[in-house]
C-alpha cells in the first residue's frame, strides 16, 4: 500500500529549483492561515506545499469589515495583510506546522527592502523551504504593490533578498496589474529568483444598490476565484515563456482539470486559493484530479504537462 | 452554525445558517430570503442536493442559566430567533425573550416560543403587534429597577441591535452576523473588533462575551 | 402617452459634452453590428446611442476560428476586427443605422495616427455624433493597444484626432491594461476628449484539457461579461476621480442594477456588450433598469446618479 | 435552429439546436449530452424554464428536391441527425440517408428514420452496425458509377464530415457546426471562411452552398 502510494506519488513529483514537492498543488498564500485549521479536516503532508499566511515584520490589524464580498463567480477581499508579525509567527505559529512532512513556503511583504530581507533572513534561520515574495497585494497602501508596479524598485528588491538567503527557494509573486509581465518575470530570474507565481487578486470594487455603499469597507479590494482564471492562465503562459524558472500558477482554480490547464499554459506548480473556502478539501482534491486527469491521458509524470499545449 | 452551498457553481461560497432544530440525520434551518442563496433554498425539491459544512464555531455558553445563579435574558432581531430557538428548547423554560421584528409578519412562531420561554415580549418597529420599539428597548424597560446582576444576556440580531444590546449592562453573550467566506477561520473575512484586536466570527465566534466587541 | 414618454425620458437625459442622451444606455462596440440586426428586436431610438463595431480604414479579414469561447460568467472573443473598411462602412452601413433618432458613434481603430485621423475626418463629413477611439483591442497585433499602453503616443494619437474633427464628440476608450488608468484618463481629458469610455476586454486565455488546444485559434483573446464587472466598476471609479470629462462604463453589464453600479462608481453613462449576445433586448432593458431603481429611491435626474456612492 | 439558455445566470451563452419536430407550441429537441447547457437540458422537470430565442438562420433549401429534379442524398454524423430529420420529413419519402456515428449506440431513431427515407444506409467506425466507416465513406462507395449531377446533397455533422462531404463532387448544402456566442449575427464569433470571406453561420447560415467554405 504504502509503496504503491510512494510509486503513485513519484508520479506526480515536480520541482521547484532544489525544492521537491510530492505534487504540484500547493496553498495560495492568505487561504491556508498557518496551517492549523486546514489540518483539522486533512493531513497537511498530502500537500505539494504549503503557502501560509503573508507576514510582517510587526503584526498588522488589517482593514475594517465588511472586508469581503461575493461576485459573480469571484470574490472580493481586503483583510489588509492581518498577521501577527514576525515573532509571534516564529514562536507560535511556525512550529504547529513543521509537525507535517510538507515544505513550508513563507509569504513575506514589507515596506522597504530592508523589512523585506529582514524578514527573509531570519526565516531561512527559522528553517522553512521556501520564500514568497509579495509584492502584489492591491490591499496594503505602503509597499508590497509598490515594488510589484515599478521595474527599478522590484529588481533592486529581488536582488537584496537573494543575496541575503541561501538555502529556501525564492519565489516572487508577480502582480497582475505589473506592466509588462514578461518584463518583470525575466526581471525576476536575471535577479536570481528560482520561480515566480501569479496572479495575485486583481484590483476590483463593488457597491451595493440598494444602500449605495462600498461592499467592502475599504472600497477597493482584490479579485479572486473562477472569474479571474482565464486572465490568470493568459499570464502564466506569457510569464513561462519569457523564462526558464518553474511558474507558480494560481487564479481560480478549483478543479484537476483547472490545475491541468496552467500546467498546460506553462505552469509547474499550482496553488489553491478561493476554492479552500468553498471547500476545505479542494487542494486535496485537485491534486487528486490531476493524477485522474494524467491516468485518463496516459501520462506518466505530472512535470511533462508543463507547457504542454499542442498549437 | 454551519455552511450551506449549492452544488450549482453559483454562488460559490457557503453561508453561514443557525441549527434551528436538530432531530438524528435531519436538520432544519429557519431562514429569511434575501439573496442568491436564500433563493435558491426555497426553490428547492425533495432529493436535491446541496453541501453543508459544519458545526462550525463555538455556541452559547449555558453554564450560569443551567445552574440558577442568573436568569437567561434573551434578545433576538429578524432571522436572530433561528439562533436563540434551540438555547431556550435547552434552557427548559427559564428563559425570558424580547422578540423584535419590523412588522407582525416578522415574528414568527409566536405559539411555539412562548411554549418554550418563560416569559415572551414581541416588539415590532411599527407597532403591528406587540410593543412599539425595538426588542432591546422592550428589555430595557424590563429591567427598569430589577438588579441588572441577576441576569445573563443572549443576543442574536442586526450589528445595530448587538450594540444597543451591549449597552444594557447586563453581561452575557452576544452572537455576531459578520459576513463569511471560508467559515473554518483561515480567510480573516469575517473578522469582529474586539478589545483583544480582530478576532474571527467564524471560529472564535459567533458567539462572544458582552463587552469583548468593539462597537464602532 | 407622448407627453408622458417624453417626461419620463427627460428623467433619464444625460450629457456627453454637447451631445445628450434620451438615457444613459449605449451599446458596447462590436456588440451589436452596425445596427441592423438589433433592429429586428427592437426600436433603436430607444437607445442612448448607439456605438457601433470597430471600423478602419480598409477591410479586415479577422482571426481564424474559433473566435469566441465561454468562460465561468464570461468569454472570451478574438474576433480580430473583422469589419468591412471605411468605403463599405459609409456607402452601406451608415445609412441604414441613420433611419433612426438615435446618435450614432463610431468606433475606430488604425495601425498608426494618420489612419486614425483620416477615419475621424471621414467621418465627421458623414456626420455621425461621436468618434470612439479604440486603442485598446487586445485583438490585432499592429496598432490600437500600443497607442492604449504608451502615454506619449497616446497623448499624440488623442491631440491629433482632436485637432481633426469639431463637431463630433470626442470618446477615448482606454485599455483596461494601461499602466495608471489615472493618468491615461487625465491625459486624454488635456488632449481634448469629450469622454472616456471604459473597459474594453482584458486579455484572456483558456485551454481544452480533453484536446490539450487553446480553447480560441488565436490562443489569447479578451475576457468581457459579468467575470470582469467587478474590475470595470473599479477602474471606472478611479478613472471618474481623476478628471472631470464625463466617464461611459462598461463591462459586464446585464442589468439595470448593473448599470446603476457603474454610475454610482462615477459613471454618466453605460454601454452593454456581452449581454447583448444573451439577450438581443438587453440594453433595453438595462434602460428599463435604471427607470425602476430610479423610482424606488425617489431620483429625478439620472445624471443625479454619477458618482453618487455614498462614503 | 434557435438558442436555449438556462433562466440561471450560468452558462450565460444561449446554445444553438434545430427544431427536431414542432408541433404547434411544442418543440422536441433531439440533444447529446456533452456539456454544461447539455446537462442543464437533462436536468429539467416538467415546469423548469429555459429561454429560447429563434428561429434563427436560414433552412435547407429543398426546391431541386422537391421537384424531383434531383435526388436528396443525406449524410448526417452524430447529432446531425436532429438537422436532417425534419429536412427528411419534409421530402416525403424522398431522401437517401447515410448516416455516420462512432458505434450502434449513438445510431438513434433507426425504425423511424427509415420510415421517412427511402433508402438508409448505417455507418459505424467500429462496425458495430452497419458498414464500416464513415457515412461519407458509405456514400462515396454508393456513388460509384453513378451521375453525381442526378443527386443533390444535404449534410449536416462535424467540421471534418463536412470537409469530407463536399469532396463527393455532389453539389447541395452543408450545415455549418460553429461555435455560436451571439445567434443573431452581432458579434461575428460564428465566422465560417467562405469563398467571399468570412460569413456567419448563425445569420448567413448555418446552411451553406457545397463549395461555398473554404476548410483548411
Ligand atoms: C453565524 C451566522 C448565522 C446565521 N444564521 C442564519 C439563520 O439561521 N437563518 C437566516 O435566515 N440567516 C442566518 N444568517 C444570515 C445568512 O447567512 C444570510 O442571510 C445569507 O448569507 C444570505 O445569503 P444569500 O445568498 O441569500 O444573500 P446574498 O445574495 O449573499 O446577499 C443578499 C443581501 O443580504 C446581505 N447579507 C448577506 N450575507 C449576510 C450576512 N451574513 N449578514 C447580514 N447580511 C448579509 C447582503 O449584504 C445583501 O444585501 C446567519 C449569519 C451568520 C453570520
Ligand atoms: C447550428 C447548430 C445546430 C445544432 N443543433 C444541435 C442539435 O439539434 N442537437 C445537439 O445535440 N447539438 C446541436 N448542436 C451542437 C450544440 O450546440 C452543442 O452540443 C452545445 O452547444 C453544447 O453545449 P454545452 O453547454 O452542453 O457544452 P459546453 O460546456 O459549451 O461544451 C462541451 C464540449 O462541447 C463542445 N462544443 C460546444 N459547443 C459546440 C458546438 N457548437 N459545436 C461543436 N462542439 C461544441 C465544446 O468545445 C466542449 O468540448 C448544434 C450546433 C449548431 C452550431
Ligand atoms: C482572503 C484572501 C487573502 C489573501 N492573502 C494573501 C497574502 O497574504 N499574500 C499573498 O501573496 N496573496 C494573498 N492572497 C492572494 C492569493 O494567494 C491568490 O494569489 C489569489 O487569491 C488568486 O487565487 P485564487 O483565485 O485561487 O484565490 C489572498 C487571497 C484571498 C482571497
Ligand atoms: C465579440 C466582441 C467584439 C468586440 N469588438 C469591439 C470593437 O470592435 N471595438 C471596441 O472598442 N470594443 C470591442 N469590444 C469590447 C466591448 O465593446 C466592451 O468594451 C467589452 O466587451 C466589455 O463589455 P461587456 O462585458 O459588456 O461585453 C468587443 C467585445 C466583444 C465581446
Ligand atoms: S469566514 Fe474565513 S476566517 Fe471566518
Ligand atoms: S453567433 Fe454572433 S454573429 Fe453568429
Amino acid at each position: 500500500m504504502q509503496g504503491q502510494r510512494n510509486k503513485k506519488d513519484r508520479k506526480l513529483e515536480v520541482r521547484l529549483g532544489r525544492l521537491r514537492l510530492k505534487n504540484p498543488v500547493m496553498t495560495a498564500s492568505g487561504t491556508a492561515g498557518y496551517g492549523a485549521e486546514l489540518a483539522e479536516f486533512f493531513d497537511l503532508s498530502e500537500l505539494g506545499a504549503i503557502v501560509l499566511k503573508g507576514i510582517s515584520l510587526t503584526p498588522w490589524q488589517g482593514n475594517p469589515t465588511p472586508r469581503i464580498t461575493e461576485t459573480r463567480c469571484g470574490m472580493i477581499n481586503s483583510i489588509g495583510l492581518q498577521n501577527v508579525g514576525l515573532e509571534v509567527f516564529l514562536r507560535e505559529k511556525l512550529p504547529f506546522v513543521r509537525q507535517w512532512d510538507v515544505p513550508v513556503i513563507a509569504n513575506i511583504l514589507g515596506t522597504s527592502a530592508a523589512e523585506y530581507t529582514r524578514l527573509a533572513s531570519a526565516l531561512e534561520d527559522a528553517g522553512v523551504e521556501g520564500i514568497e515574495l509579495n509584492v502584489s497585494c492591491p490591499n496594503v497602501k505602503e509597499g508590497g504593490i509598490a515594488f510589484g508596479l515599478d521595474l527599478k524598485s522590484f529588481r533592486a528588491l529581488v536582488r537584496a533578498v537573494r543575496k541575503r538567503i541561501r538555502r529556501p527557494v525564492l519565489i516572487v509573486k508577480l502582480s497582475p496589474g505589473a506592466p509588462g509581465i514578461e518584463e518583470f518575470s525575466r526581471a525576476a530570474e536575471n535577479e536570481g529568483a528560482d520561480a515566480i507565481s501569479l496572479i495575485n487578486t486583481i484590483p476590483a470594487m463593488a457597491i451595493d444598490v440598494n444602500t449605495r455603499r462600498p461592499l467592502i469597507k475599504n472600497r477597493i479590494g482584490g479579485l479572486s476565484g473562477p472569474a479571474i482564471k482565464p486572465i490568470a492562465v493568459r499570464m502564466v503562459y506569457q510569464a513561462s515563456r519569457a523564462v526558464k524558472i518553474p511558474v507558480i500558477g494560481m487564479g481560480g482554480i478549483t478543479t484537476g482539470e483547472d490545475a491541468v490547464e496552467f500546467m498546460l499554459a506553462g505552469a509547474t506548480a499550482v496553488a489553491v486559493g478561493t476554492a479552500t473556502f468553498m471547500d476545505p478539501m479542494a487542494a486535496l482534491k485537485v491534486a487528486g484530479g490531476i493524477r485522474a486527469w494524467m491516468e485518463r491521458h496516459g501520462i506518466k509524470s505530472a512535470s511533462a504537462i508543463t507547457g504542454a499545449m499542442l498549437a | 452554525m454551519f455552511g450551506v452551498r449549492s452544488c450549482e457553481r453559483d454562488p460559490l461560497l457557503k453561508r453561514p445558517f443557525c441549527y434551528f432544530r436538530k432531530r438524528g440525520d435531519e436538520i432544519d434551518i429557519l431562514y429569511r430570503v434575501v439573496g442568491k442563496m436564500t433563493s435558491i433554498m426555497k426553490g428547492l425539491r425533495p432529493g436535491d442536493k446541496v453541501e453543508i459544512l459544519g458545526p462550525l464555531g463555538n455556541i452559547y455558553p449555558m453554564e450560569e442559566a443551567e445552574c440558577g445563579a442568573k436568569i437567561p435574558l434573551v434578545i433576538a432581531g429578524g432571522v436572530g430567533i433561528a439562533s436563540v430557538y434551540p438555547l431556550l428548547e435547552r434552557l427548559k423554560g427559564k428563559g425570558i425573550l424580547f422578540y423584535g421584528g419590523r412588522n407582525k409578519k416578522e415574528i414568527l412562531l409566536r405559539k411555539e416560543l412562548r411554549e418554550i420561554s418563560k416569559k415572551m415580549v414581541v416588539a415590532t418597529d411599527d407597532g403591528s403587534l406587540g410593543f412599539r420599539g425595538t426588542a432591546v428597548e422592550a428589555a430595557g424597560d424590563f429591567l427598569k429597577g430589577r438588579d441588572r446582576e441577576g441576569f445573563v444576556l443572549y443576543a442574536c440580531g442586526p450589528n445595530g441591535m448587538l450594540k444597543a444590546a451591549s449597552g444594557l449592562g447586563v453581561n452575557g453573550y452576544i452572537a455576531s452576523e459578520e459576513k463569511m467566506a471560508c467559515g473554518i477561520g483561515v480567510c480573516l473575512g469575517c473578522a469582529v473588533r474586539t478589545k483583544d484586536g480582530y478576532k474571527r466570527a467564524c471560529k472564535d465566534g459567533p458567539v462572544f462575551r458582552t463587552g469583548e466587541i468593539l462597537f464602532d
